[in-house]
């Protein structure tokens, strides 16, 4: 066991540490933030995607060749930790960087590499993700949504949910039902799909903390050229299955941990702050519990990823450990904003825009974000049914 | 013995459900509350009946409001509501001849508005207040104060709870009164307005004070009737959270299969039920002894009432989104609407922990044992 | 609402409060308790359950053609409130007064009441259950001791399980498949076994808690004459599901909740007499945070009792409330055991026979016993099932 | 960066494993540790295996045995073993010379018992701890009790934490100096023997105090090292019960299906196999923490796995007994045999709260917040 890095990782280090300090503006996290307009918020997190280009520090797990630096996990994973240390914003293309990329370089002609690619690490090219419906949500293999061929296209037509930045995105990677008679996992192909094409409609969906970070897609005779499609017709499940797959590893999470321990340690600052009748917050043994409670849950998370991603760089294969992750942390920090109103007491009903409010309402923010934690990317049913599965070989 | 409402008892719920539901839709409460609401629930008497019938009321407790809460959670009714009802039993119990003929025939009919105002930045309980009326040659002056008061712009007076040197006591200001601002608070609750009453060298008078002097026993009792409201409002705003899931969960497919015939899924639910069952008992029982039962006794039903209720609704409105997936955490839905009010609710006149804390030392006293 | 008992009624539990001071032993519950002998114990049992017949004090709910009061519900429950409060011993033939009495009353022949019942109510024959298998135990439907008729008697053979007090047993009432060709809720015959019939062998079966209250019974070319058969051949489970159904009601819960309550009152008094570092485990605020749990949830038990026993008082019929009063007084009670031992604190492993076990080690006792109560009488998953379908009306 | 053992620490465990499942069976348990155990792993190297290279030791450490300690959990060695290694360590790190020649070799041979002498009837922690060595002309006299102490009978020294004055540190007594008493005691555990250990009049030279002179800073190591190994060993329980749990429900047929194809049964498994998954994240860093780590990150790793670990071995043991229904709660299945060792570990060494309590406050500490 060791947990130090290497002379040659702290150098990758000290180097992203250094151009995030040249490049993040002056008093970042501190005393400028986020913009808090959504649209601008995401044109920030645009321009933000294009500096991190320029500077070689986008997609750094790509190949070489496509722009990247073929960084290896203990970077990838330092990558993470050093953007989570550095409260840098994430840039807006996720789903580009992420599951686009790796799809295309495993299953994309080499036209589609050669033609998407170059722009989505560019952050030329925005990314959103057509995958769930209404009726197909934890059954994603139910999707309804059709796609009929017509002479050189493929003519969408249906409704898909949770569609992130689906009003900044150019481009769209779509599961749609191309054969309705096969069997529900062999109908389905997976296209790409141009925003811009007539017929596509977005309608934001608002969730419970005011944000509208979601959206409903509305596809109505919208024309997708045969030559976006990726892989084999009918051929779709497989390609989303793997897609699915390369959902962030534990080097990442090593980042949403970071961000987790600032968030508490923001709340224990805080509770060492408030009055509570003639005491700090603070000093109160059951709050103290709790936020025990939290403060071991956050660091076991972390030690949780390392384990995991000591594992990935053996080289043992990804397997259900990300779906324990997940459901572990999801809940974990449930727990926390649970306990970050019980530290707020009798201001916990009060909300950004009020002059008694604590932290500028963060953490009721936080709160009504965390109920989200434990349904989307796969909600803790359908985690605990892959772990039963796949890890423990309990039954189907 | 018989712990279960009469069948009057039964006929007002029915009476206030049926109003509600057509009163008080999701799209009143994005919306704000509708006016006429207020003149609605009048006239089904729930503002006169607290009142004794000497003075014009019908002369009823707790107990006959106990199912009339819980249908205020179920359907969300705005908080003020509530305020006004526990703010008008304050008065009708403990008022003077004078302030319960002056306030309580218009408080009745819907026409006098009344709020509460409890909580401080500091303080949810009345033991830990610091608003502090200090003796003048007139009576008293205050500066400082109170947050969260419902919908204080709307209300003619406000059932104020402070000390009086070392005594508590309730007083009654009006918010045009010289020296009083109100400010707009921004809260969790979407369903009500909100405001912070700051008062600045306020004046009070021995006229001002309900029952014509500080009286702690009074704002104890007005405290454990207002956790009490809370208990029960969060007991209905669990049981139509879990209604609300079982309806998704019978008609949501997924897989082939309604998700409710999924067995982990069947068995939240039965947790659920069984914990809004129990918020019922508790609920219930503290609503009863804030009318029969000797104060001590009260404060052990209403703690564990407000602790459990507390508790157990954020746990039910929890699982009931968690149950509608994606939808659950969607603005359009409106769970977020129960959570936001429950969270509110939890926060007011103590939380589970210092409840607890109450239920303990109060039976380590009963059973005279140290601690 | 009230909460108070009617003059006839406090008459009623004036009597019995002036019985049971006369015929408890001098110092009982405080002084005097049952014998720890498992043996003597039972004996000390039945010897009471006949000195409470010989009282009138037996079989209370029974009608009085056979020797009971026909008491009115309000009766049993103070009846089962004042048991509890004088801490008497429970009767040993509980399932003959209980399960055994209320069925033959329901489906028995009239030579079966004639011969059985009065027996039953004196105490001179005491019964146990043969229903559960060691396959056949939330699926009691799936059993398969057989009975096979030879003349006028069934040969019975197989294996039965969880059967209290066999070993204090003169008669058991037995599920058998009687048609193993039949589906298997339809094969099913409910027989009375007499258990001096040659070929019966009883095992104990010790618990968790070193206790053996329960057996396995193996039924060896058992002969049971063809008369001992209750209700029609092959009719047996429609029996045993009304059978289980006069399991006890929310007046013997009230009579349980007491018991519970007197258990936590004398850990709060052992919490406030224990030292922990230099003060009392008493004034430890995290202890009193769960101390107060228990407390709110062993109330709450008596309060979901009254609802349901009010309900009951005007008619209503029972349904699966049983099911939600048992889910939640078995978790509050395991939590209240757990919370027990926190506060023993470093006393916590010393037992029974230790010269510093706390209170004669009567809480690591009922820990260890309280793992039971989640699962007999219907395990929490069944319990659950059960609520979820005939309450909440979801689907099988 | 590497939080995963190397090959011969996967080999260790093999082998340790291997021989446990031999020489430990279900029987054994029941009727007692096999005498030959102590030898078997002696053989293995865990008794020489902290013991510095230069005392005839291997020299490895914590780390080296954190996978054997939960092999010790999940076949339920006694307590007495990992006792003795325990006290062996301290000895090896904090002994004097003369010391570690005199009683390493032995211990690492298995032919000298250490036991260790930590709790008392009012203290688990060396904070709290009261026993205390007064001084003589010819140096100390101890006069008091330690409990729970693994086998103290058939130990040749015992390892004792008091305090010699202010200061804390560790004597080493044999069982059979003048006014030392063993009383057995009656225990939760089944599978060993545990003492009072009465102290009349004992007198201590400045040889038996481990280092020569007391050392509260190797009392906290030595404690923090007990309950980092209770942390493994309740790893090691909670893995096994998990594992007897999926192997029962893997087989157990009701409704003519396998039980665990329930999707209620799966799901609680699943949470199961996240609790013993953090578990080993949490207990395999507090070992890497004892060799490497400062004092104060030792104290919080520490501390976060003895309080994880044992709310998380509490839960996955007591669902394991559950998900056997009946028989999860006969005394033949055995499982009770983990119940009543997690609760003595539990109770040991400072309980989940205290220890939550020591991890706030050298966070705050650390983050220079007050409280």
């Amino acid at each position: 066991m060791d947990f130090t890095y290497s002379p040659k990782d702290l150098a990758f280090r000290d180097e992203l540490r250094g151009w995030l300090a040249a490049n993040l503006p002056q008093g970042w996290g501190e005393t400028v933030f986020l913009p808090e307009d959504e649209d601008e918020n995401a044109m920030f997190r645009l321009d933000w995607e294009r500096k991190l280009y320029k500077g070689g520090w986008n997609g750094i797990a790509w190949p070489k060749d496509y722009g990247g630096r073929g960084a290896t996990l203990v970077e990838q994973a330092i990558f993470a930790e050093e953007m989570a240390r550095a409260k840098a914003p994430e840039g807006l293309n996720i789903i580009g960087r992420n599951l686009v990329a790796t799809t295309l370089l495993h299953h994309g002609s080499d036209a589609q590499k050669a033609r998407f690619l170059p722009k989505i690490i560019s952050g030329e090219e925005v990314w959103c993700q057509g995958f769930s419906e209404p009726n197909a949500g934890s059954d994603l293999a139910a999707v309804r949504c059709q796609a009929v061929r017509d002479g050189d296209h493929f003519v969408v037509n249906g409704q898909k949910i949770w569609t992130s930045f689906a009003q900044y995105s150019q481009w769209c990677i779509l599961l749609a039902r191309t054969d309705p008679s096969a069997p529900k996992h062999k109908g389905i192909s997976f296209l790409l799909v141009d925003m811009k094409t007539p017929g596509i409609t977005i309608r934001p969906l608002r969730q419970i903390s005011g944000e509208c970070e979601f959206n409903e897609t509305f596809f109505d005779d919208v024309r997708v050229p045969v030559e976006n499609l990726v892989g084999e017709l009918n051929g779709g499940w497989r390609i989303a299955m793997t897609t699915l797959a390369y959902e962030r590893g534990p080097e990442d999470a090593l980042g949403r941990q970071l961000v987790f321990r600032q968030e508490l340690d923001q709340l224990l600052a805080t509770a060492a702050k408030l009055q509570r009748g003639n005491r700090s917050a603070i000093e109160d043994g059951l709050l103290r519990q709790k936020l025990a409670k939290s403060l071991v849950g956050i660091e076991i998370m972390r030690l949780n990823c390392l384990r995991a991603f000591s594992k990935s760089l053996k080289g043992a294969p990804r397997g259900a450990e990300a779906s324990m992750n997940k459901l572990y942390w999801s809940h974990v920090m449930q727990d926390m904003f649970d306990t970050a109103m019980e530290v707020l007491g009798p201001l916990a009903p009060l909300t950004a825009g009020d002059a008694h409010a604590v932290d500028g309402g963060r953490f009721q923010l936080g709160f009504l974000r965390s109920k989200a934690f434990t349904i989307y990317s796969g909600s803790s049913e359908i985690q605990r049914n892959i772990i039963a599965e796949r890890v423990l070989g309990l039954p189907k | 013995m018989d712990f279960d409402f009469n069948q009057e008892q039964y006929m007002f719920q029915d009476t206030v459900r049926d109003l509600l539901a057509s009163a008080l839709t999701m799209e009143h409460l994005r919306s704000g509350t509708p006016a006429e609401l207020w003149g609605q629930l009048a006239e089904t008497g729930v503002f006169a009946l607290l009142t004794r019938e000497e003075d014009g009321g019908l002369g009823l407790g707790y107990t006959d409001l106990a199912l009339i809460f819980e249908e205020f959670g179920r359907a969300l009714v705005p908080a003020p509501i509530a305020a006004a009802i526990v703010a008008g039993g304050a008065i009708a119990r403990f008022g003077t001849p004078e302030q319960r003929a002056q306030l309580l025939p218009g408080h009745g009919e819907g026409a006098l508005r009344l709020s509460s105002a409890f909580a401080e930045t500091v303080a949810t309980v009345p033991a830990a207040m610091t608003l502090t009326a200090r003796p003048t040659d007139a009576g008293w002056t205050v500066t400082g104060s109170k947050i969260l008061v419902p919908d204080a712009a709307a209300a003619d007076k406000l059932l104020v709870a402070l000390r009086f040197g070392d005594d508590l006591g309730l007083a009654l200001v009006e918010p045009s009164r010289a020296g009083v601002t109100l400010r707009e608070q921004d809260t969790l609750d979407l369903t009500a307005r909100y405001h912070e009453v700051i008062f600045d060298h306020v004046t009070l008078t021995a006229g001002d004070i309900v029952g014509g002097r500080p009286d702690p026993a009074a704002v104890v009792a007005c405290f454990d009737a207002a956790a009490a409201v809370a208990a029960l409002q969060m007991t209905g705003m669990a049981a139509r959270t879990l209604d609300e899931a079982v309806t998704y969960v019978g008609q949501r497919k997924q897989f082939d299969r309604v998700i409710g015939s999924f067995q982990a899924i069947k068995h939240r639910c039965a947790d659920m039920a069984v914990a809004v069952d129990a918020c019922r008992s508790a609920a219930y029982y503290a609503a009863w002894a804030l009318d029969e039962a000797a104060p001590d006794e009260r404060a052990r039903a209403v703690s564990m009432a407000k602790s459990w209720c507390g508790d157990n609704a954020r746990f039910t409105c929890n699982q009931a989104i968690q149950l509608h997936g994606g939808i659950g955490f969607t603005w359009e839905l409106g769970l977020h609407l129960f959570l936001r009010r429950i969270k509110c609710e939890e926060a007011s006149f103590g939380d589970a922990d210092w409840h607890r804390e109450r239920v303990i030392g109060a039976t380590l006293r009963s059973m005279e044992l140290a601690g």
